[in-house]
Parts: structure tokens; C-alpha cells; sequence
């Protein structure tokens, strides 16, 4: 089981948690990671961010990164939702959460999907700074984290 | 065979083209020839799209590498390593 | 920055995710656990489960094992609650929510809290079943799960 | 010297003890004499407090091993494994 949404609209973490957990009493652990933009990035001021995306890939990636975690580890539900358009500091650009029966699981797949989506799923982050628009560069730990998952 | 390739992020606001139908002819059936053939309009294309240079391909919506096949009404896109999460 | 709660009520994580973010920009990512109470264990049904603590002894072990995560990395702010008293499936047990900068240190630390959580907190679990009460016991994973952080 | 010595959770119903205050004389100043102590009152002190038994300490709720020190007024816990979270 899966939800995966693409959306210019915010997501309410509380109502995300309580449709995961609805009518599985099997559940025992929700991981979750929200990533949020930031006033400052590299030094400068981030007045605004624009986040673009490939509409046609974007979705079709989600699922796929998120069928893999679930070949790796033992699963009960997931939800994914990532913001695209413009965002400002202190906005909630993605969410990802899964749930399982133990723990272990729910961490090493909710931290498996993040890494995978920042290398994988087509997005793009576009700063508002004072020295003008800049397009935000992958990071090189964000490429060594995703590779450690195929060791 | 007819290609729709589309550009994203920095390659689309460097190279100008969000989106366009590339023609090319039979047998070039891989992701690289693709690519040679964008190369040969110099400038900015031949710059960004220089062998060394950081820029992903993805055919139908799939990641691909450089020898991903490719045919008549595949849709293919290049755009810089993605940034999201 | 942290807030510790022991507590008989519940939580509400919306709420809890909003309070960890206000007034800070620099945060960038929020990795969040929440345990809940299962239906089943080892087999059998569970119809409620009580939570009995030390209560001299819970916060400041909460409080030390946080203290020890926010050494170890990078942390902007933590918040812990862990339910006591009798709860029922479905029930929130805990919630270990942590805000960082880069989602690297949130996962990290989020994951150590928990299993130190699990084999240092003075918490601990009765079962009613429907062959009577039992009291939970430590599952050896829980262990090596602490053990590894010592490595 | 007088120590407070708490049981909890599956100890606790065992023991049938909550909580009781514990003369010792002075000089037995370490948690592993404390329990040598507890077990010569026999029955399910002698057996739930073996050696090999799974059970931890906490000296002024702190998890303390077998040789951490004992003063007068100390609170000691004993219990099971913790289960929480």
C-alpha cells in the first residue's frame, strides 16, 4: 500500500499520520522525515524557493523508489508527498512516512526513500537570493548516501 | 524516427528549449547518439552537454545510461542531477 | 533545546511537529518516531497493555539520552513523549521527534534515542491477553539494536 | 546504613514488595552486596535474584553495575530488562 502525491498544496502532518495509521491495528512504528527550506543555505539568505519538477516522471519515480523499499524491508503502509512550486523558509517541501510493524524496518526504509528521492525522483530547487535566482547544486553526500544502500 | 526531448531545471533555462520533436534518422538507437547529434549545434550545447559534464537522461520517464536504446516516439528528457526532498 | 514528557495523555503529533519547528529557520529536517500499540504480539491477541515506570527515574533518563544524541550530532531541537498507564491498540506510546539542519544527523539521532529509549528508560509493559496478563520481555534485537552504537 | 530499595514491574509482583527500607551495616558499600544481602532471604529472592538472572539496577536512578558504590540514604531500583517505547 502506497500514497504518493505531487502538489503546489501544504500537507497537515497530524492528518497524514492518522489516514496512515487508520484500520491497520497491525502497525506498531511510523518513521517519518519532513524536510522543510531553510532561511539561509551555503551562506546566503533564501527569501523564496521554486521547486520545478518533470510531471510525467515524477510520480512514476515516487512509486518506484518507494516498490523498492518495500522489496527490502517489511512494510505495512507509506506515504510520500512533495511540494513543488513556490515555497518559502519554514515551508514543508516533503513528506515521507512508513509504517511497519517494528522499527527497524520503518527507519531503514523512511531513510532508504529520502535518499533515494534526492537522487532519483526529478526535482529541482530554484534559491531567491539577494544576489539573484540560483539553481540549487546536488550535494556529493547526497549521491554517497544513496550509494550505500547497494553495498 | 521521430524523438520528443525535453530540457529541465538549469539545461532548460541555459539552452533556451523547454521542449522540442527531434527527427533523426534510423539506426541511431541509443541515448549517446542522441546526444552527439545535439552536440553538433556548438555553443551552449556542445558546452553543457560536454562528455565530463554533471547532466542526467532519462527515456520514457526511466533514468537511463548512454546506451539506453531509443526509438521512434520515445519521449527523453536531459536535466541537471535532481534536488528535491 | 529539548522537551521531555512522561505522561497518561495523549499526544497529538501535528501539534508537537508545529511546536519543534516554531521560531527556528535553520531547521531543515525533522525526523520523527511514533510507537504504537499492536494488536497481536508474539501471537497473541492484545486487548490493553499497562505502562509502568520508575517516575524519579524516567525523565532524567530520557533526559541524558538526549543529551548524549545531541554530543553525537548536529541537533537543533528534540521532543519526547512516552505515554504511561493503560493503553489500548491503536494507542500512541511515544513520540521521539528530532529537528535538524541536514536530514543525515535527524535520522541518525532519531534512531539512537529510540533504542537507547528501549534499553535504558524505565519503562515497561503488561499485556492483557486472552490467556491472561503477561508481562513483555526484551526482545534481543533491542539490545544489539543499542549495542551498535557503540561500535 | 539505611538504603530505600525500590522493585518494579515483573520483580515487584514477584517479590510482592514495592518498596522497603534496607538497614545494612556500614562498610557493605557496593550493589553487589546489597543483592547478597536480598538473597539470603531465600525462596524467590534466592531465585530471582541469581547470578545468571536478567535483571538491572539503578543506584539515585541511575543504571549502576554490580560494583557501583552504595552510601547511606541512596535510593536503589531493582527490575527487569526495561520494555518501553
Amino acid at each position: 500500500m502506497m500514497k504518493i502525491i505531487v502538489s503546489e498544496k501544504d500537507f497537515d502532518i497530524g492528518a497524514e499520520m492518522t489516514a496512515l495509521r487508520a484500520g491497520n491495528p497491525q502497525i506498531g512504528a511510523i518513521a517519518n522525515f519532513v524536510g522543510l527550506v531553510r532561511d539561509t543555505n551555503g551562506g546566503s539568505d533564501v527569501a523564496s524557493m521554486l521547486l520545478e519538477h518533470y510531471p510525467a516522471m515524477t510520480h512514476r519515480a515516487l512509486e518506484a523508489i518507494v516498490a523498492e523499499a518495500g522489496r527490502r524491508w517489511s512494510l505495512l503502509d507509506v506515504t510520500v508527498i512533495h511540494r513543488v512550486g513556490e515555497l518559502r523558509p519554514g515551508d514543508q517541501i516533503v513528506l515521507v512516512a512508513v509504517a511497519s510493524r517494528h522499527r527497524a524496518d520503518a527507519f531503514s526504509a523512511c531513510e532508504f526513500i529520502m535518499d533515494y528521492l534526492k537522487t532519483q525522483a526529478p526535482f529541482w530547487k530554484k534559491e531567491q537570493t539577494p544576489d539573484g535566482a540560483r539553481w540549487v547544486e546536488q550535494r556529493a553526500t547526497d549521491d554517497q548516501a544513496a550509494a550505500r544502500w547497494s553495498e | 524516427m521521430k524523438l520528443k526531448v525535453l530540457y529541465f531545471a538549469r539545461l532548460r533555462e541555459r539552452l533556451g528549449v523547454a521542449e522540442e520533436v527531434i527527427e533523426l534518422p534510423d539506426g541511431m538507437g541509443m541515448v549517446a547518439m542522441l546526444l552527439d547529434v545535439l552536440r553538433t549545434r556548438g555553443g551552449v550545447w556542445a558546452e553543457e552537454l560536454a562528455a565530463g559534464k554533471n547532466f542526467r537522461v532519462a527515456v520514457n520517464q526511466d533514468m537511463a545510461g548512454m546506451e539506453v536504446p531509443i526509438e521512434d516516439g520515445d519521449e527523453v528528457a536531459i536535466f541537471p542531477p535532481v534536488t528535491g526532498g
